[in-house]
């Protein structure tokens, strides 16, 4: 079990901020595949990985990261802070 | 170093003299204060989003690399989410150093790394509707010369 | 555009604040303050000495080239003359812009230029008698980026 | 007629911060020499003029520029500000 999270438009394509996902996925693009085949939402929202972010524990990563060990994984759109 | 993550408003005035007086015997303070601009005239608000959970580890991760970089008596991060309105402080950095390049580059430093590697998303209301702010190549570019 | 030369003290903080809602609609303000610092450990004074005649107009001419090489909203330049002790601010440029990156450069800009181009000569006051700070070939060189 | 004026360590070496002088000096660097034979603390003042800077009325020039119609020449080091 993998806590799955989503920020801003990810967040609002999806409809939800967080959810507990059963996966065997072995890397971050492994999981985006079984994501995308959910349904339409997460199909729009997974659409252009390009246009994405991943952290993996809270540490931002590359959508190659292989996800064994990992507790929470987070996709969001390139950060606008500051 | 202080890092603060914070829905709260803040006084870049007030937060300026303290630090400098806490970074006693430093000559040059260099800071930088981010306020919310009504770019198209019809802005009701903006809201920032985080993620709790890495904000601050990854605040504090890029003051570590700041500190680690530049010979600084001092660096404070503050930033704000949730829902602010025009001319409110959305963040603010500071850097105190002995030279005054190296306060400089490191609150730059600071700024583009905020900019394009803590996990924060603006999103404009106004008038018109709302809109995620788009994340702009050139802030990507910009951190391309640390 | 505000340029201020005076012996009296000033609060940076109260400035930093002052300027920033003027600049109402500049997203992004730099501030640097100049400190007094006490390098040797046996400092007792500071002393500015500066050409009255010269200096406004030295200052307001930098402060206009900065304006011409930026998008600026706004900027101060502060500079105090007199006896000055250490912890006290010496002097204070701000900047105001909607890119944070001509907010920085124009203030780095005006910093450098004041280090080499505003007729102002520090004296160092120690125990151990007095000295003139000497100017530094690197501050000399910083003008050669711009 | 003509003020010279002088600061920091110029000053305190010639022991007065300013003084009319009447010359013909066509050049800055002219005026300098009429300067450097008034004295010994004036030689010492501009043994180096590569350690000095140079304004006519109240603008940074070189030792080369002419002095026709300036007021005021005034003899600095290396500007300390900031």
């Amino acid at each position: 079990m993998i806590d799955v999270m989503y920020f801003a438009w990810v967040r609002e394509r999806i409809g939800e901020p967080k959810e507990r996902i059963e996966t065997d996925a072995a890397t971050v693009m492994d999981l985006v595949e079984e994501l995308r085949v959910r349904g339409e939402r997460y199909a729009a929202a997974f659409a252009d990985v390009s246009a994405l972010r991943v952290a993996i524990d809270q540490e931002l990563t590359e959508f190659d990261a292989p996800l064994a060990g990992a507790r929470e994984v987070a996709f969001f759109p390139p950060m606008t802070g500051g | 170093m202080s890092v603060r993550v914070q829905s709260e408003t803040f006084d870049p005035g007030a937060e300026l003299n303290a630090f400098t007086a806490a970074v006693d015997g430093a000559g040059a303070v260099v800071s930088f204060t981010g306020v919310v601009r009504d770019v198209s005239g019809g802005l009701t608000a903006m809201e920032i989003e985080h993620y709790p959970g890495m904000t601050q580890s990854a605040l504090a991760k890029i003051v570590d690399e700041a500190t680690a970089r530049w010979d600084l008596a001092g660096a404070l991060v503050i930033h704000r989410y949730g829902v602010l309105t025009a001319s409110e402080n959305i963040m603010m950095v500071a850097t105190a150093s002995r030279h005054r390049v190296d306060a400089f580059q490191a609150a730059e430093f600071l700024m583009d790394y905020l900019k394009s590697r803590a996990p924060f998303w603006k999103k404009e209301l106004t008038r018109q509707g709302e809109a995620w702010v788009a994340a702009r190549d050139e802030d990507e570019d910009a951190l391309k010369r640390w």
